[in-house]
C-alpha cells in the first residue's frame, strides 16, 4: 500500500524531472530537473531493496556528477535562456514522427501481444536474494565481477588522462 | 569467505597494455622523457602482449573448446580462439596504427604520453570487449575503448575540425551506448542471464513464452553495435569523424572500432541469441543491403579521400553483415583482419599525404602522386584494389568468403546485391587511382617517414600474401571459433 | 506490492524522454543530461528485472553503469569545455563544418 | 609446363620491375626478349600437343583444400590456339610500342602481367582460378589504357573496367551458386570444372546461372547491345593495348561461352541456341552497318570486331562440328587480322598523330608497303578465301546453317557489309592523289615494323590455305564438347546430309 | 602427268610470288616476259595433259592436293575433265596472248612489274576456279579472281574513278557471292559434301525439286554477279577504268564467263530444277537485249565493248539456261577469242590516240594502223555473226537450241535474234566510226601503227576468230562429243536436226547480222554531221541508251543513299545516344543518386541522432514483426 503510494509519487516526480530536463529553456533548470529525477529514481531503488545502489546514486550522481554539470554550466556561462524555435529543417517533424512511432510500437506491444516485462520472472519473490546491502553487493562484486571491477579502473584512468589531454593547457601549448 | 577466481593468462595481454599505459603516464609526469622512449615502451608492451596472445592461442588449442578451461574469472572472460584471434588482430592494428601515426604522436609534444596511453587503453578496452562473456563486461570494454577514442578524435588542437569530430563522436557514441546497454538490460530481463553463454544455453533450453522484450533487446543491441561498426543508417558519425580526427590516429580509430564492434556483434548474435536467428537475420540482411548500397553510392560523390574511405567503410560493414547472415564466424574474422590491415595502411598513406600537422585530405592533393611518391601511390593502389575486392588480394578472398557463406546459408539474393554493390564501389576506388596515376601534377615529392614505409610494406605484403595464399590465414581463422 | 513491470514501464518512459531530448536540445550539456536520463532508465530496468527474478546481478550491473556514466561525464564535459574555449559556444548546431 | 607458361611472364614482369626506372632504355628491349620465352614455351607446347580429346599436361595442385579450390590447369584443342595467340601477340605488341615515351617500365610490366593473366584465364580449369585471372587482367589493361591512352583515356578506362567487372561480378555469384549446388549434392566442396559439370540443376536455377555466365562473357566479347565500351576503349588505348584487347582479351568472352556455358549448362545452352543466335546475328549486321560510317579508323576496326565476334558466337551456338571448329579457329583469325589492323593504324598514328579517315587520302602512293599490308589484312577480315578469315566464317556459316538456317543466311550478309566498310575505308585512306600536304611526307614502313607484321601475314596465309594445322588439333576437343551436350541432353547434333532437318529446325529461329 | 596437274595453277602462281618480291628488280620488259612465259608454259602443259580427251578415251580424274576444311568436306582438289580442260586452254591460251600484248601496252608504267604480278595471280586464280574439284575450292578461285579484278581495275589507284570502280566491282560481286555462299550452305547441308563428284552423283536421290530450285537460283545469283547479268551488271562498264589488257582478259575473255562455267558445271542440279533453268535463260535474254541497246549509243570505245560483253554473256546464259550447255561453252570460247581481240584492238587504238577513248574523236584510222583495223574488222564480223566467222557458229547454235526448245524459249529466241541485229549494228558502228570516215582527231594527236609486239597477238586472235568456230560446226559437233563425258546423264538441248531447219535459222541470224551491219555502214559512212543528226533524231531514246537507262542513278538513289542513311542513323542515332547513352545513364544515375543523398548528411548532430533513433525504431519494429 505504502509502496504503491510512494511508487506513484516518485514515478510522477521522475517523469516530471525528466520532462523538465528536456523542456527547460535554461540549462540550470534542466540540471535541477535531472536532480529531481535522480532522487526519485533513487527512491525507486530503495523501494526495490537496492539500498547500496541508491546510496551510490545519491552520492555519485546527485553529489558529484550533477555538481560537475552545474559547475561547467557556470564556467562556460551558458546559464541563460535559449530560444525554443527549431532552426534545423524537419527536425521538429522528425521528433514528432519518431515519438509517435515509438509510442505506436509500444502500444502495439502492449495491446496486441502478451508482452511481459520479465518473462523469466520467478513465481515467488525472495526479498533476501535481492536485498542490496553492501555485503550483498560486495560479495559478487569482488568475486564474480572482480575483473570488471578492475576494468572500471581503466575507465577512470582514461577519464583522467582524457580530461588532461583535452582540457588541460600547459603554458607551452597556449 | 569466497575468493575471486583469477586467471592471469586470460587477461595477460590487457594487463600488460594497461600497465604500459600507466607507466607512460606516470613516467611522463616525473621525468619528461623524449617521445621516442615512450614509443618504445608502448611498442614493447604491444610485443609482449602479442606474445602472450600467442601463448593463449597455444593454450586454447590444447583446451580444445572445453568451456571450463577457456572461461576465466568465473565466466566473465573467455579465452576461446575467437577472442584470441580478434585480440591479436587488435594488437597488430594498434602497433601499425601507432607506427603509421608516429609523426603525429611525437608532434603532440608533452601530450604524447596521454596520446599513447589512450591508444593503449583503448586497445585494452576493446580486447576486453571481444573476449568478455558478460554483456555488462562487454559494455565496460566498449566504453573504455570508445571513450578513449572520443578523446583521441579531439586530441589535436591545430585544427578546429578535430573538436567538432570529437563532440559529434562523443554525443552520438554515448547515445548509442545508452541504447546498447538498455538492450542488454532488456535481454537480461528476458532471460535472467548476463553472460553470452548463459543466454545461449537459456534460449537453447527454454521456449520463451513472450519473447517481445528479448527481441527489443536484441534490436537495441544490434543498433548499439551497428553504430560502432558504422553500418547504415547508424553510420552518420563516421565520415565526419574520419575527416575531422587527426590523420595520425584515424586509421587506428577506424579499424579497431570495426574489428571490436563486429567481433562482439558476431559473438552475441551467433552464440547468445542465435536461436532468434530466424527473426534477426532478415534485419541484418536489410542493414547489409542498406549499408552496401548507401556506402558505395555516397562514396561516389565524395571529394575528400577520408570521407570516401569512411563511406567505403560503411559499404564494408555491409559486406561483413552479409557474412553474419552466413552465420560463419571465421569468414567474418578473416574479413576483419584483412580489412583492418588495409584500412590502417590506407590511412597511413592519407596521413603521409596530408603531411605533418596537415589535416586536409582533399582528392586534389593526390594528383600525380605516382610521380611524387611511387611508394605511397603504389601501396595505396594495392590497398584500394584489395578493398575493392580484386582477385589476388586479400580483399577478394575475404569478400568471396562472406559471400559464399551467405549463399550457403540461403541468402542468394543478398549475394547478388552484394556483388553489384561491390561493382559500384569499384568506381570510386578507381577514381583515386586515376588521380594518382593518370593526372600529372608538378607538386613537390613527398618524403615518406621510415615508419610509414614499414607499415605500408607490411600491409601490402599481408594483403598480397593472403590474397595469393589465403590458406595461410584461413586455416587459422578456421580454428578461431567462438565457444 | 508493485509489479516490477510498472517500474520498468517508468524506466521506459524515462528512456523515451531522454532519447527525444537528444533530438530537441541543441545545448551539448543538456543533450548530455538526456543521456544520463537514459542511463538511469537502464539502471532502473536492471534493478527491477533483477528483483523480479531474485537476481542480485542486476544491482551489481547498475554499479558498473554508474561508473561508466561518471567517466563519460568527465570526458564529455572536458570535450565541451575544450570546444567552448575555442568557439565560446556549447550549441551543437553551430558545429557543422563537416557534412555531405 | 603450363604453370611455367603462366608464370614466365609474371616472372619477367618482376625482373623488369626490379630494374631501376632511370635505366629506361633497357626496359622495352628486355621485355621483348623475355616475352619470347613464353612464345617458345607455347611453340613447344604446340609441338608436343596430341590431337585428341581431353585436357593435356594437366596440373592439379590444391590451393586451399577446405574451399575445394585448386591450381587446376590444362590445355585442350580449344585453349591451345588461344595460348599460341597470346604468346605470339605480346612480343609483337611490345615491339610496336617504341613510341611509348613515358613510364616505359610500368608499361612493359603491365603488359607482361596482362599476358600472365590471359594465359592463366585460358588454361584454368578451376572456376575460382579462372575467375581470379578473368578479373585480374582488368587491372593491367585498365592502367595501360588509362595511363598511355588518348585524351578521353580516363573515361574509357573506367568504363571498360566497371562494365566488364559488372558482368563478371554476377558470374562470381553464379560460380558460388554452382559450388553450393555441388556441395549439397556431393558433400565435398569443389570449384573444378570437371566436378561442377556433374551437378544437376533444376531448370530455373540453370537458366539463371547460364544467364549470369552469358552476361559476363557477352560483355567481354562484346555482344550487341553490350558493346559500347569497346569503341571507346580501342580508340583511347595505345596500340599495344588495342592489339591485346582485340586480339586476345575479347576472346576470353567467346572462349568462356564455349568452354563454360556449353559445358556447365548444356540443357539451357540448347534452349538458348535461338536467342544467342539472334543476338549474335544482330551483332554481326549491326556492328558492320555501324562500322561503315565511322569517321575514325580505330572505331571502324572496333565495330568490325563486334561484327566478327558475332560470327564466333553464332558458330559456338550452332552446336555443329563446323560451327564449333569455325568458332575456335575464328578466335585465332580475328586475333591475327584485327591485331594486325590495329598495329597498322597505330603505325599510321605514330606518323601522323591522327586516326580520322578524313585526314588521309592517297597514302598508297607515299607508303605502298603499308598500303599492301593494310589491304592484305583488310581482305583477310573481309573473309577472302585463301586467307584465314574465310576459313572461320565459312565453317561457321555452313556449320550454323544446319541448326539456324535463317540466321546463317542473314549472317552471310555480314560478309557483304564487311567488304563495303573495309574497301570504302581503304578507298578513302589510300587511293587518289595524296592531296594533303602532311600526307606527302609520310615515310613507308621501317624494317622493324615489317618484321612485326610479317609473321602475322604469314600466319594469315597459312591458316587460310592449310587450316588443318590448327583444325586437326581443335577438332577432337570440339567433338568432345558436342558429345558432352548430346550425352547430357536430348539434343542431336544435325548430321550433314539431312536437309529435312533444316526445314524442321528452321522454324525455331 | 595428272599428278603434276597442279602445275597448271602452280606456274603462274609461282611467277606471281616471284614477281611480287623480285619484280621491281627485274624491271621491264623482263618481268613481263617471265609472266607470259609462266602462263604460256601452263598452256602448253594443259594442252599436253588434255590430249587424252581428244580421242575421247580418258576418264575424268580428280587429284587431291590437301585437306582444307574437313569438317565441311572441303578440300583442295583438282578435277581434270574435258570441261575444265577446255576452260583451262581458253584461259591460258587467250591469257598468254594478252600477257604478251600487255608487255608493250604497259610500257613505261612505273608499276610495270606489279601489273604482271597481279595478272599472273589472276591467271592462277582463274585456273583454280576452273580446275576446282569441289564447290569450296571453286569459291576460292571465284573470290580470288574477284580480288584480282579489284586490284587490276584499281591499278591506277591515283584516279579516284578507278578506285571507285574497283570497289564497286568487288562489292557488287559480293552481293552475288552471298547467294553463292547460301547455295553452298544448302548443298553441304543436303549432301554432307561439296565435291562435284559426290554432289552430282547423288543429286537426283537427295534433292527435292524445291531444294534443287533453291540451290540453282542461288547459284544464278552468284553467277549473275560474276558474269554481269541483269540486275548486277552495273560494275562491268565501270570496270573499264582498268588498263585495257585487264578488260580484255578479265572482263571479256575469262573471269566474267565464270558464271556460265558454274552453271554448266552444275548442270546436274539445274537438271532437277527446270524452273531455274528457264529463269537463267530469261535473265540471259533480257541482259542480252538490255545491254545491246545501251551499247548502241555509247561514245566511249571501251564502253561499247563492255556493254557488248554484257550482252554476249547474256547469250551464254540464254544458252545454258535452255540447257544447251555445250552451245554456251562454245560461245564462251569463241567470244573469248573475238572479244579479247576487240579489246586489244581498242587498246591499241587508245594507245595510238594517246589515251583518247571517245569514238567521235577518231575515224579514218584504218590507213594509220591497218593491222589493228583489219583484225578488229574480223572480230566485228565474228561478233556480228557473219559466217564463217567463229561467232556465227556459236551464236547460231544458241539461237537454234533456244528455238528448238520451243515454248517460252521461242520468245527468248526472238529476243536473241533482235539482239543479234543490234549487236552487228553497234559493232559495225564502232568499227566504222573508228577506222573509216574522215579523221576527227583532237589536235596534236598523231596516231602511229601499233608496235609489232601488239600486232602479233592481234593476228593470232584474228585467226582464231575466223576458224575458232569450226570446232563445233553443225552435224560434226566435235566439241559436243568432246564434252559428252561431262554432261552424260544430263539432257542437253541440241540444235534442231535436219539441214532444212538449220538453214532457216542460220539464214535468219545471218540476215539479222547483215542487216545490222549494213544499216550501220549506211549511216556512219556519211560525214559526222549526218549521223549525228540521225542520233539526234532518235532522242530521247538515244539519250536514255547513252546514259545506260540511268541505272546507276537509280541504284544510287534506291540502295546506296538510303543504306548510308540507315548506317548513319544506327551509328549516330542509335548507338551513341541510345545504347551508349543507356550505359552512361546508369552510371550517371548512381552518381546523381549519391548527390541527391548527400544532403542527408547535414552535419548536424541532432539530425544524426534522429536518423539513428529512426533506424533503431525500424530495426526493433522489424524484429518484433518478424519475431512475434
Amino acid at each position: 500500500m505504502v509502496e504503491s503510494l510512494v511508487f506513484v509519487l516518485m514515478a510522477i516526480a521522475a517523469v516530471a524531472g525528466a520532462v523538465t530536463v528536456v523542456v527547460a529553456r535554461n540549462p540550470v533548470y534542466s540540471a535541477i530537473g535531472l536532480l529531481g529525477t535522480l532522487f526519485a529514481v533513487a527512491v525507486l531503488y530503495v523501494l526495490q531493496l537496492a539500498h547500496f545502489v541508491a546510496a551510490v546514486q545519491i552520492i555519485v550522481y546527485a553529489g558529484a556528477v550533477l555538481t560537475l554539470f552545474l559547475f561547467v554550466i557556470m564556467l562556460i556561462g551558458v546559464d541563460k535562456d535559449e530560444t525554443r524555435e527549431e532552426n534545423l529543417p524537419y527536425q521538429r517533424k522528425a521528433v514528432i514522427a519518431l515519438g509517435s512511432a515509438i509510442i505506436l510500437v509500444a502500444a502495439g506491444l502492449a495491446l496486441f501481444t502478451d508482452f511481459q516485462w520479465v518473462p523469466a520472472a520467478s513465481e515467488a519473490l525472495i526479498p533476501e536474494s535481492t536485498n542490496g546491502t553492501i555485503e550483498a553487493i560486495a560479495e559478487p562484486l569482488f568475486t564474480t565481477w572482480v575483473v570488471a571491477f578492475q576494468a572500471t579502473a581503466l575507465l577512470l584512468t582514461i577519464a583522467a588522462a582524457g580530461a588532461i589531454a583535452l582540457a588541460h593547457y600547459r603554458k607551452r601549448d597556449i | 569467505m569466497p575468493t575471486p577466481e583469477v586467471n592471469w593468462l586470460a587477461i595477460g595481454p590487457d594487463l600488460v597494455l594497461a600497465l604500459a599505459a600507466a607507466i607512460i603516464l606516470l613516467v611522463e609526469v616525473q621525468w619528461k622523457p623524449r617521445a621516442r622512449a615512450l614509443g618504445l615502451v608502448a611498442a614493447g608492451s604491444l610485443v609482449v602482449a602479442s606474445g602472450l596472445t600467442v601463448v593463449q592461442w597455444l593454450f586454447a588449442a590444447d583446451a580444445a573448446g572445453s568451456v571450463a578451461e577457456l572461461s576465466a574469472f568465473s565466466g566473465m572472460i573467455l579465452m576461446d580462439g575467437y577472442a584470441i584471434f580478434a585480440r591479436f588482430a587488435l594488437l597488430v592494428v594498434t602497433a601499425m596504427g601507432i607506427a603509421a601515426g608516429w609523426q603525429f604522436f611525437s608532434d603532440l609534444g608533452r601530450r604524447c604520453a596521454e596520446g599513447l596511453a589512450l591508444v593503449l587503453l583503448a586497445t585494452t578496452g576493446f580486447s576486453l570487449m571481444v573476449s568478455s562473456n558478460n554483456l555488462i563486461m562487454l559494455f565496460l570494454g566498449l566504453e573504455v575503448g570508445s571513450i578513449a577514442l572520443y578523446v583521441l578524435a579531439g586530441l589535436t588542437r591545430e585544427d578546429k575540425k578535430a573538436d567538432e569530430a570529437a563532440i559529434k563522436y562523443f554525443l552520438m557514441g554515448s547515445f548509442a551506448s545508452a541504447i546498447f546497454v538498455y538492450g542488454v538490460a532488456l535481454i537480461y530481463a528476458g532471460t535472467r542471464q548476463l553472460t553470452i553463454l548463459g543466454i545461449g544455453d537459456y534460449l537453447g533450453s527454454f521456449i520463451v513464452g513472450s519473447p517481445g522484450v528479448i527481441l527489443v533487446g536484441i534490436g537495441l543491441v544490434i543498433v548499439g553495435l551497428g553504430f560502432k561498426v558504422s553500418a547504415a543508417p547508424f553510420h552518420t558519425w563516421a565520415p565526419d569523424v574520419y575527416q575531422g580526427a587527426p590523420a595520425g590516429v584515424v586509421g587506428y580509430l577506424a579499424s579497431v572500432a570495426k574489428i571490436a564492434g563486429f567481433a562482439a556483434m558476431a559473438r552475441i548474435l551467433l552464440t547468445a541469441v542465435d536461436d532468434f536467428g530466424w527473426s534477426f537475420l532478415p534485419v541484418i540482411a536489410g542493414l547489409a543491403v542498406l549499408s552496401m548500397l548507401l556506402g558505395s553510392i555516397m562514396a561516389l560523390v565524395q571529394s575528400d579521400v577520408r570521407r570516401m574511405l569512411a563511406y567505403s567503410g560503411v559499404a564494408h560493414a555491409g559486406f561483413i553483415l552479409t557474412g553474419i547472415t552466413g552465420l560463419s564466424s571465421d569468414g567474418i574474422l578473416f574479413y576483419l583482419a584483412v580489412y583492418g590491415v588495409q584500412l590502417v595502411g590506407a590511412f597511413a598513406v592519407v596521413a603521409a599525404v596530408s603531411g605533418p600537422g596537415g589535416s586536409s585530405s582533399d582528392i586534389s592533393l593526390y594528383r600525380g602522386l605516382s610521380r611524387r611518391s611511387p611508394v605511397l601511390a603504389g601501396s595505396l593502389t594495392i590497398l584500394l584494389l584489395a578493398m575493392a575486392g580484386l582477385p589476388l588480394t586479400s580483399g577478394f578472398v575475404a569478400k568471396f568468403g562472406v559471400f559464399a557463406d551467405a549463399w550457403f546459408n540461403g541468402h542468394e539474393w543478398l549475394v547478388v546485391v552484394a556483388v553489384v554493390a561491390s561493382v559500384i564501389a569499384f568506381a570510386f576506388y578507381l577514381r583515386i587511382i586515376v588521380v594518382m596515376y593518370m593526372e600529372d601534377d608538378a607538386a613537390a615529392p613527398i618524403a615518406v617517414p621510415g615508419m610509414v614505409r614499414w607499415v605500408l610494406g607490411l600491409a601490402v605484403l599481408a594483403t598480397l600474401i593472403w590474397g595469393i595464399l589465403p590458406g595461410s590465414l584461413l586455416d587459422i581463422v578456421a580454428d578461431a571459433l567462438p565457444l | 506490492m508493485v509489479d516490477p513491470g510498472l517500474y520498468m514501464t517508468v524506466a521506459a518512459v524515462l528512456f523515451f524522454i531522454g532519447a527525444l531530448g537528444m533530438l530537441v536540445r541543441r545545448n551539448a550539456l543538456v543533450m548530455f543530461m538526456c543521456i544520463e536520463l537514459m542511463l538511469n532508465a537502464v539502471n532502473l530496468t536492471l534493478i527491477s528485472a533483477g528483483r523480479a527474478m531474485n537476481d542480485i546481478n542486476g544491482q551489481v550491473a547498475v554499479f558498473f553503469i554508474l561508473v561508466v556514466a561518471a567517466a563519460e561525464v568527465v570526458v564529455g564535459l572536458a570535450i565541451i569545455v575544450a570546444i567552448f574555449r575555442r568557439r565560446s559556444t556549447a550549441s551543437v548546431d553551430e558545429l557543422n563544418e563537416m557534412r555531405g | 609446363m603450363l604453370s611455367a607458361l603462366i608464370l614466365a611472364p609474371a616472372v619477367a614482369a618482376l625482373v623488369i620491375a626490379l630494374i631501376p626506372a632511370r635505366r629506361s632504355e633497357v626496359h622495352l628491349p628486355l621485355g621483348i626478349v623475355l616475352s619470347i620465352v613464353p612464345l617458345g614455351l607455347a611453340g613447344y607446347l604446340f609441338w608436343i600437343f596430341e590431337p585428341m580429346p581431353g585436357y593435356q599436361h594437366a596440373v592439379d595442385a590444391v590451393w586451399y583444400e577446405p574451399w575445394g579450390i585448386g591450381w587446376t590447369v590444362g590445355v585442350d584443342g580449344i585453349s591451345l590456339p588461344m595460348v599460341m595467340l597470346t604468346a605470339l601477340l605480346v612480343p609483337i605488341a611490345l615491339g610496336a610500342s617504341t613510341s611509348i615515351s613515358k613510364r616505359t617500365k610500368e608499361f612493359v610490366v603491365f603488359t607482361l602481367l596482362l599476358e600472365a593473366g590471359m594465359m592463366g584465364a585460358f588454361l584454368a580449369l578451376d572456376l575460382f582460378l579462372f575467375f581470379v585471372f578473368f578479373e585480374a587482367i582488368l587491372i593491367p589493361m585498365y592502367f595501360i589504357i588509362g595511363i598511355w591512352g588518348g585524351e578521353r583515356r580516363i573515361y574509357a578506362s573506367i568504363k571498360f573496367f566497371i562494365y566488364t567487372a559488372l558482368g563478371s561480378a554476377l558470374m562470381l555469384a553464379a560460380i558460388i551458386g554452382l559450388a553450393f549446388t555441388y556441395t549439397s549434392e556431393f558433400g565435398t566442396t569443389s570449384f573444378a570444372l570437371a566436378d561442377l559439370m556433374q551437378v544437376t540443376l533444376d531448370q530455373g536455377t540453370e537458366r539463371w546461372f547460364f544467364a549470369a555466365f552469358a552476361l559476363a562473357f557477352a560483355i567481354k566479347v562484346p555482344l550487341f547491345p553490350f558493346h559500347t565500351w569497346l569503341p571507346d576503349a580501342h580508340v583511347e588505348a595505345p596500340t599495344a593495348g588495342s592489339v591485346l584487347l582485340a586480339a586476345v582479351m575479347l576472346k576470353l568472352g567467346t572462349y568462356g561461352l564455349l568452354r563454360f556455358n556449353l559445358a556447365l549448362f548444356p540443357e539451357v545452352s540448347v534452349d538458348a541456341v535461338p536467342i544467342m543466335g539472334v543476338i549474335a546475328v544482330v551483332g554481326i549486321i549491326y556492328g558492320a552497318v555501324v562500322a561503315i560510317v565511322q569517321p575514325d579508323l580505330k572505331k571502324l576496326v572496333a565495330y568490325s570486331s563486334v561484327s566478327h565476334l558475332g560470327f564466333i558466337v553464332l558458330g559456338t551456338f550452332a552446336l555443329t562440328s563446323g560451327g564449333l571448329q569455325g568458332a575456335v579457329i575464328q578466335n585465332v583469325n580475328h586475333g591475327l587480322t584485327t591485331g594486325a589492323l590495329f598495329l597498322l593504324v597505330g603505325m599510321l598514328y605514330d606518323r601522323r598523330h591522327t586516326k580520322a579517315i578524313a585526314d588521309f587520302g592517297g597514302l598508297q602512293k607515299v607508303m605502298p608497303v603499308f598500303a599492301g599490308f593494310f589491304l592484305f589484312m583488310a581482305f583477310a577480315s573481309i573473309g577472302l578465301p585463301g586467307l584465314n578469315g574465310f576459313v572461320g566464317e565459312f565453317l561457321i556459316l555452313i556449320g550454323s546453317f544446319a541448326t539456324l538456317p535463317v540466321l546463317a543466311i542473314i549472317a552471310s550478309f555480314g560478309v557483304l557489309l564487311a567488304a563495303i566498310y573495309m574497301l570504302w575505308a581503304y578507298e578513302r585512306v589510300f587511293t587518289g592523289e595524296p592531296d594533303k600536304e602532311e600526307n606527302r611526307a609520310l615515310v613507308d614502313l621501317s624494317p622493324r615494323e615489317i618484321g612485326l607484321l610479317a609473321p602475322l601475314a604469314i600466319l594469315v596465309l597459312v591458316i587460310g590455305l592449310y587450316p588443318s594445322v590448327l583444325l586437326d588439333k581443335i577438332a577432337p576437343s570440339t567433338e568432345a564438347v558436342l558429345d558432352h551436350i548430346e550425352s547430357s541432353t536430348d539434343f542431336v547434333v544435325p548430321a550433314p546430309g539431312r536437309l529435312d532437318f533444316v526445314f524442321t529446325a528452321g522454324g525455331d529461329s | 602427268m595428272i599428278d603434276f596437274i597442279w602445275l597448271i595453277i602452280g606456274l603462274p602462281l609461282l611467277a606471281a610470288i616471284l614477281l611480287h618480291f623480285v619484280g621491281r628488280y627485274l624491271g621491264e620488259p623482263l618481268s613481263g616476259w617471265l609472266a607470259s612465259a609462266a602462263i604460256g608454259a601452263s598452256f602448253v602443259f594443259a594442252l599436253v595433259a588434255a590430249l587424252p580427251f581428244f580421242d575421247g578415251g580418258a576418264e575424268a580424274s580428280t587429284v587431291l592436293l590437301w585437306e582444307w576444311m574437313p569438317a565441311i568436306g572441303a578440300s583442295l582438289e583438282i578435277q581434270w575433265d574435258p570441261l575444265s580442260a577446255l576452260m583451262t586452254l581458253v584461259v591460258t591460251g587467250v591469257g598468254t596472248l594478252i600477257h604478251v600484248f600487255a608487255i608493250s601496252y604497259m610500257h613505261g608504267d612505273p608499276r610495270f612489274a606489279r601489273f604482271f604480278t597481279d595478272l599472273n595471280l589472276f591467271a592462277a586464280s582463274m585456273l583454280t576456279l576452273v580446275l576446282a574439284g569441289n564447290y569450296a575450292m571453286l569459291f576460292l578461285g571465284w573470290e580470288l579472281v574477284g580480288l584480282c579484278s579489284y586490284l587490276l581495275i584499281g591499278f591506277w589507284f591515283t584516279r579516284p574513278s578507278a578506285a571507285a570502280a574497283a570497289k564497286k566491282a568487288f562489292v557488287v560481286n559480293r552481293i552475288g557471292d552471298v547467294g553463292f555462299m547460301v547455295a553452298l550452305m544448302l548443298v553441304f547441308t543436303s549432301f554432307g559434301t561439296l565435291t562435284f563428284a559426290g554432289v552430282f552423283e547423288r543429286a537426283p536421290d537427295v534433292l527435292t525439286t524445291g531444294t534443287a530450285t533453291a540451290i540453282a537460283l542461288l547459284l544464278l545469283v552468284g553467277a549473275a554477279g560474276k558474269s554481269a547479268q541483269v540486275p548486277l551488271y552495273v560494275w562491268l562498264p565501270d570496270a573499264m577504268e582498268g588498263p585495257t589488257p585487264v578488260s580484255a582478259l578479265i572482263h571479256a575473255a575469262t573471269m566474267v564467263t565464270a558464271g556460265v562455267y558454274v552453271i554448266a558445271r552444275s548442270a546436274a542440279i539445274f537438271e532437277l530444277a527446270p524452273a531455274a533453268s528457264t529463269t537463267v535463260a530469261t535473265v540471259g535474254a533480257i541482259t542480252a537485249i538490255w545491254a545491246a541497246t545501251i551499247a548502241l549509243a555509247q561514245r566511249d570505245i571501251k564502253k561499247v565493248l563492255a556493254y557488248s560483253t554484257v550482252s554476249q554473256l547474256g547469250y551464254m546464259f540464254l544458252a545454258v539456261g535452255s540447257t544447251a550447255y555445250v552451245a554456251g561453252i562454245f560461245h564462251l570460247m569463241t567470244h573469248a577469242f573475238f572479244k579479247a581481240l576487240l579489246f586489244l584492238g581498242a587498246g591499241a587504238v587508245i594507245h595510238a590516240m594517246h589515251d583518247e577513248q571517245d569514238m567521235h574523236k577518231m575515224g579514218g584510222l584504218l590507213k594509220r594502223m591497218p593491222v589493228t583495223g583489219f583484225t578488229m574488222g574480223i572480230a566485228t564480223l565474228a561478233i556480228a555473226g557473219i559466217p564463217p566467222m567463229a561467232g556465227f557458229w556459236s551464236k547460231d547454235e544458241i539461237l537454234a537450241s533456244a528455238f528448238e526448245r520451243g515454248g517460252w524459249f521461242s520468245f527468248l529466241f526472238v529476243i536473241g535474234l533482235v539482239t543479234a541485229l543490234l549487236t552487228s549494228f553497234y559493232m559495225s558502228r564502232q568499227w566504222v566510226l573508228v577506222f573509216l570516215g574522215e579523221p576527227r582527231w583532237s589536235e596534236g594527236v598523231e596516231p602511229h601503227r601499233a608496235p609489232r609486239l601488239m600486232g602479233v597477238p592481234l593476228i593470232i586472235l584474228a585467226v582464231l576468230s575466223i576458224f575458232g568456230g569450226l570446232v563445233n560446226t553443225p552435224f560434226r559437233y566435235t566439241l559436243e562429243h568432246f564434252l559428252e563425258p561431262v554432261f552424260e546423264g544430263i539432257s542437253v538441248q541440241h540444235p534442231p536436226e535436219g539441214i532444212g531447219m538449220f538453214l532457216i535459222l542460220a539464214g535468219l541470224s545471218v540476215v539479222a547480222g547483215l542487216a545490222g551491219a549494213g544499216a550501220a555502214f549506211v549511216t556512219y559512212r556519211q560525214p559526222a554531221s549526218s549521223w549525228q543528226r540521225f542520233e539526234e533524231g532518235l532522242q530521247p531514246l538515244w539519250g536514255t541508251w547513252e546514259n545506260a537507262y540511268r541505272v546507276d542513278d537509280v541504284y544510287g538513289g534506291m540502295l546506296v543513299a538510303p543504306g548510308k542513311k540507315a548506317a548513319e542513323l544506327s551509328a549516330f542515332g542509335v548507338d551513341l545516344p541510345l545504347i551508349d547513352g543507356a550505359v552512361n545513364g546508369i552510371a550517371g544515375f548512381f552518381v546523381g543518386l549519391g548527390a541527391r543523398l548527400r544532403p542527408l548528411q547535414t552535419g548536424y548532430v541532432r539530425n544524426y541522432a534522429a536518423l539513428l533513433l529512426a533506424g533503431a525504431i525500424v530495426v526493433v519494429a522489424w524484429l518484433l514483426a518478424g519475431g512475434l
